[in-house]
């Protein structure tokens, strides 16, 4: 009986606001996993709520988080602090981006795309350069080759040679025959055994997500894990 | 004019920040800061952009009744309902801990906690059964190659869970299930990945170089 | 015919076998031991030697579909750095991290007389991505000029010490996607000379092996396993270790099927070696 | 010291402290101010400090801790540290350090004014003699000297990128060799030709501004003149209208290209849907109904991946598959004929294509791997040899 008390009306102690939400979520929960005898209309309203309540929930953020701190504060500031006039230009980048909705005017959106996509790429460009490809250079180079006894050697002296032949895989300006076609073998090889290993990570983090519902439905909705 | 503008923008835009990693310079870091404080704000205008797609996608849905536009009714209802609990000012109401917060204990928050916290996670715990059905169907030892792959897939799958570990207990250390997986990941992983890394370091600048120097320019869109 | 054939087996027998091995263990749980795997023990070594009073960075860039494997990272690292008195910054790049990093801290908080304010704040989400990561280089403030609640960095005594990220003595990334760990690395930890550690799902936890090699994470926790890993080391069972029951279950069933399927697919191609309805092998197949 | 390499310099006084480091905490601290001064400390030295935002304001001073702290008397409290403006004149304590400390950064200089440092360490009664260095000015830098590497390498990388292009564009040949990828995808197409069945494209689920998404709509282009000789019918199912609306005009401009704009059928171009699992219920459907011969899968695919490979195993088709992202590779190699792995998308379009832009970016990377091999053997080489400086040069974090 008060495993029926717990399941309908919370275990002892729950507000009322958490066993609705228990409630909400569990048959949200159920709904999804419908679409696995096939798809049918309760997944599709899943899906929808999904869709619905993620667009709210970032837009409500970018509000709250990003565009009141960043932009309304500092053009509108409370009694007493400076404003900063010169965000007036990222405010009127954001509306040129918004201006897309409407087709005479979409042209100045790509004011501000072109303002985002340089942005990144000047980021991108040396984040990547420095953070990894100057780094993984220097890393290989500074293998430990002379410590750790002789296994742990011989597996550095590997890796190294994976390093080599993954590259040599990805060079494209000479056919694979010969002596590099030996060496990209030899990377498809390290390439295969490290996808190997990404297969059993990627079964892992999916079974895991199984695993955090089941504990929702079994424990906190049902109470029968203890 | 309509592409020399955008283009100039990212030109501009893209070798200041080139400057801006080499330069610490205290006037370019300066400058260099409160540009990456108008990239916050912009990009979040784009994801405004692509928020307003959807709902314009499913209202034009709605008033063609196309397929599904029941669905589309649903979504837009939901997305209003929680943007009224989110962004509701709530002083016009009185002061209220629920309505026109995001705090925790919000109607809002309970929206997120309760629905979309549920929706999210459970959508990609399907996976677990698809990647399990396929592993019966269709994961196949159809090359040497694929072999390799999945005989490292199955260590690392047993090495990585305390059942790999109680079936080769008492073996050397070196022969055991969590000592092999350790040194798939650390030596061949590790070195198969940083020649991804390095190759794919190499297109990321090459890509960037061009679209600074303005060779690339897809991204702008056809001529409209 | 009548009989069960093992080359059809209808999709729905495999889920429901999938649904018990999972659900089975969580009923009845076996308590499996488990060793700890060196990336986990660095990191938590790494936490270690940050002295008590300074303050860590716990930036959260996850969302709830990846939460069963990075939340009790959160909770670990939370209760980690809270017993060792150590000041908590949070920061998220996603959207839906700051509410999960909320649930998970404030029973902690209370659990250890920790106060909003001096010993940890939540800042919230800030769109931006990389770009956002280097504001922080920056300056901290200005990236962030309210926290999650939109109060003044100002007027948070905590946030007076926080400049940019010389004033952090560890970040702690938790990271299910991009923007994530790979953008911590290569904008904050080379371009800053930044302490990083970073917990991650499964999927994405390989390609960081590098990076562990290279120094530039300090530790890191790959998936449910390191989550539990970590739990071990800090002390305290949670979500992760009581998960790890019904994750051998069903690595060891998955295992089974694949090789069951093999042994059906050999034999199918034994007993038809030609006029096959699909080729063996295509030509020229490799990879 | 100044004209050193920070990296050989710091080598060096770890290298000399090291003996000092080895003593520590041996002995016991006898009580404060009962003997002699402590010894001094040695090795002293003042750098302009280059930060980020480099205001000229910083200077940091670093030292070999004094004989007496760890080891010797054992006596040491904190050091303390003084900045002048001339040789031997007494200036004023800018801050203390605990005993073990073996540097200092003082954030408070004048940018363009010369210093003297001196540095005495202090047992609690009695200071060592100070030791002193200088002089040292500190300066807004305009080169962020730790990143030197980067910037050479990446002049290096684009020179080659830019040169390789406009040889492109001048017409040069550049060789870029047949990716086996896609032979194993005009086999296919052809397989599906025999056996009278259609062919289905998917484009990935990625955004038209995806990489991988353009990639694989050049490669869209190449099969679709081949399905247009060959009167098969091309499936082309798509998860974003804009990707739709761009595989239409591929496919339509193929089709006129190999001479039959009669064959293009605009109603295998579909839009299904935006949400993934719908998309890849959708796809599936068209594999159990349509029954295509020969799956192919080119662009940004994530979780779905899976599914595809799983119903096209199933319906008995060739598949062939590429995509960069790695995380779904696993389950292409495994379950599909033949896998693009990562770059080799790219490169397959570009050979295709024989865009000037791809081919230059593609052979500009080619030869960078050529010169990173070289620059990883040199270092391990030199290394071996006791040479460590070449693999230090590259560490810029």
């Amino acid at each position: 009986m008060t495993w029926l008390h717990d399941f309908v009306l919370g275990a002892p102690g729950t507000t009322p606001a958490v066993v609705w939400g228990y409630w909400v979520a569990a048959v949200l929960t159920l709904a999804v996993y419908s679409f696995l005898y096939k798809d049918n209309p309760l997944y599709r309203f899943a899906e929808s709520v999904f869709v619905g309540v993620g667009a709210a929930y970032w837009l409500a953020l970018l509000y709250h988080n990003t565009l009141v701190p960043k932009l309304f504060v500092p053009l509108f500031p409370p009694e007493g602090e400076p404003m900063l006039w010169y965000r007036i230009f990222p405010g009127i980048l954001a509306v040129f981006m918004l201006l897309r909705f409407f087709p005479k005017l979409s042209w100045l959106s790509r004011w501000s795309l072109g303002f985002i996509v340089g942005m990144y790429a000047g980021v991108n460009t040396t984040g990547f350069a420095q953070g990894d490809f100057v780094a993984q250079l220097h890393a290989t180079m500074t293998t430990p080759l002379t410590e750790g006894g002789g296994l742990s050697i011989a597996l550095n002296v590997a890796a190294i040679l994976g390093v080599i032949a993954t590259l040599v895989y990805f060079f494209f300006s000479k056919e694979h025959r010969g002596a590099l076609g030996g060496i990209a073998r030899v990377g498809i090889c390290f390439l295969m055994v490290a996808f190997g290993a990404s297969f059993g990570y990627t079964v892992m983090g999916r079974v895991s997500l199984l695993i955090g519902r089941m504990t929702f439905l079994l424990r906190d909705w049902l109470h029968l894990m203890h | 004019m309509r592409r020399e503008i955008p283009l100039a923008i990212t030109f501009l835009v893209g070798m200041f920040m080139l400057v801006d990693f080499f330069v610490p310079h205290t006037r370019v870091s300066a400058v260099g800061e409160e540009m990456k404080q108008w990239g916050t704000i912009v990009i979040a205008a784009s994801i405004l952009l692509g928020i307003g797609n959807l709902i314009r996608v499913h209202s034009k849905k709605i008033a063609r009744r196309n397929t599904g536009w029941g669905y589309s009714i649903v979504c837009l209802t939901v997305m209003s309902v929680m943007l009224w609990f989110g962004l509701w000012p709530g002083e016009r109401l009185g002061p209220s801990p629920l309505v026109g917060t995001i705090a925790q204990g919000s109607y809002f928050n309970w929206m997120y906690m309760y629905m979309d916290v549920p929706l999210q996670s459970t959508m990609f715990s399907l996976l677990a059964f698809f990647i399990a059905s396929a592993a019966y169907r269709a994961f196949r030892l159809r090359s040497p190659e694929a072999s390799l792959l999945l005989i490292a897939a199955i260590i690392v799958m047993l090495g990585r869970v305390p059942l790999g570990q109680l079936m080769t207990k008492g073996l050397p250390e070196k022969a055991t299930l969590p000592w092999l997986t350790e040194a798939i990941m650390t030596y061949p992983n590790m070195a198969a990945f940083r020649g991804i890394l390095i190759g794919a370091a190499l297109g990321v600048m090459a890509t960037g170089l061009r679209i600074i120097l303005g060779i690339e320019r897809s991204y702008l869109g056809g001529e409209k | 015919m009548a009989q069960f054939d093992l080359r059809n087996v209808d999709r729905r027998v495999i889920f429901t076998l999938i649904f018990v091995a999972v659900a089975w263990p969580l009923i009845q749980p076996m308590r499996l031991p488990m060793d700890v795997t060196p990336p986990v023990q660095q990191l938590y070594d790494s936490v270690e030697a940050v002295p008590p009073g300074s303050i860590v960075m716990l930036a959260g860039d996850y969302s709830p579909d990846t939460m069963p494997e990075l939340q009790p990272m959160v909770v670990a690292f939370v209760r980690h750095a809270f017993r060792r008195d150590l000041r908590i910054v949070t920061t998220s790049l996603w959207a839906d991290s700051p509410p999960l990093i909320e649930a998970a801290m404030t029973p902690l908080a209370e659990e250890f007389g920790k106060s909003y304010g001096t010993d940890f704040v939540n800042l919230g989400y800030m769109a931006g991505g990389t770009v956002t990561l280097l504001g922080m280089g920056a300056s901290i403030p200005n990236t962030f000029p309210q926290d999650y609640h939109q109060t003044p960095v100002r007027d948070i005594p905590l946030m007076r010490e926080v400049e940019n990220f010389d004033d952090i003595a560890l970040v702690m990334n938790i990271s299910s996607g991009t923007p994530g760990t790979r953008e911590w690395v290569q904008q904050v930890q080379s371009r800053y000379r930044v302490r990083l550690a970073s917990g991650t799902t499964a999927v994405a936890a390989p390609p960081f092996y590098p990076y562990v090699q290279s120094g530039q994470l300090v530790g890191l926790l790959g998936g449910l396993k390191g989550a539990a890993e970590y739990e071990g080391l800090v002390g305290a069972t949670g979500d992760a270790t009581r998960g790890m029951d019904a994750q051998s279950i069903v690595h060891a069933l998955i295992v089974f099927f694949i090789l069951l399927g093999n042994v059906v697919y050999l034999m199918e191609r034994r007993a038809r070696p030609t006029g096959a309805a699909r080729p063996a092998r295509a030509p020229e197949v490799s990879p | 010291m100044r004209t050193h390499s920070p990296l050989v310099g710091l080598a060096l006084i770890l290298a000399l402290c090291a003996p000092v480091f080895g003593a520590e905490g041996e002995t016991a601290p006898p009580a404060p101010g009962e003997n002699a001064p402590p010894d001094p400390v040695t090795l002293l030295s003042a750098r302009d400090y280059l930060d980020n935002n480099d205001n000229g304001d910083k200077i940091e001073v670093t030292w070999c801790l004094s004989a007496d702290d760890g080891g010797g008397a054992g006596d040491v409290l904190e050091y303390r540290i003084r900045r002048s403006s001339g040789p031997g004149v007494a200036g004023e304590v800018v801050g203390t350090v605990p005993a073990g400390t073996t540097s200092f950064l003082d954030e408070g200089v004048e940018p363009g004014e010369a210093y003297y440092y001196d540095v005495a360490a202090f047992d609690g009664g009695s200071e060592s003699a100070p030791a002193e260095t200088g002089p040292v000015t500190g300066r807004r830098n305009f080169f962020q000297t730790s990143r030197l590497p980067v910037l050479v390498l990446a002049a290096l990388f684009f020179a080659m990128v830019l040169t390789f292009t406009r040889l492109a564009q001048r017409g040069a040949n550049l060789f870029v060799r047949r990716i086996p990828g896609l032979t194993a995808v005009e086999e296919a197409v052809g397989r599906a030709t025999e056996m009278g069945r259609p062919v289905l494209y998917v484009p990935g689920i990625g955004e038209i501004d995806d990489i991988q998404t353009i990639a694989s709509l050049t490669i869209l282009s190449h099969v679709a003149k081949i399905t247009a000789e060959y009167e098969t019918p091309l499936i082309v199912p798509t998860a974003r209208s804009v990707v739709m609306s761009a595989a239409e005009e591929v496919v339509k401009e193929a089709y006129a290209e190999a001479g039959h704009p009669d064959n293009y059928s605009p109603d295998n171009i579909r839009y299904l849907s935006d949400a993934q699992f719908a998309f890849a219920g959708a796809v599936s459907g068209i594999m159990l109904r349509e029954r295509p011969a020969a799956n192919l899968y080119l662009g940004a695919f994530w979780a779905e991946s899976l599914l595809f490979a799983e119903t096209g195993f199933e319906t008995k088709a060739i598949q062939v598959a590429g995509t960069a992202n790695v995380s779904q590779l696993p389950f292409f190699v495994t379950a599909c004929d033949y896998t693009l792995i990562g770059e080799e998308l790219y490169a397959a379009s570009a050979y295709l294509s024989k865009e000037p832009k791809l081919l230059g970016s593609l052979k500009g990377s080619d030869w960078m791997k050529v010169v990173s091999i070289g620059i990883m053997v040199l270092g391990i080489v030199l290394s071996l040899f006791g040479v460590t400086g070449f693999a230090g040069w590259f560490f810029t974090q």
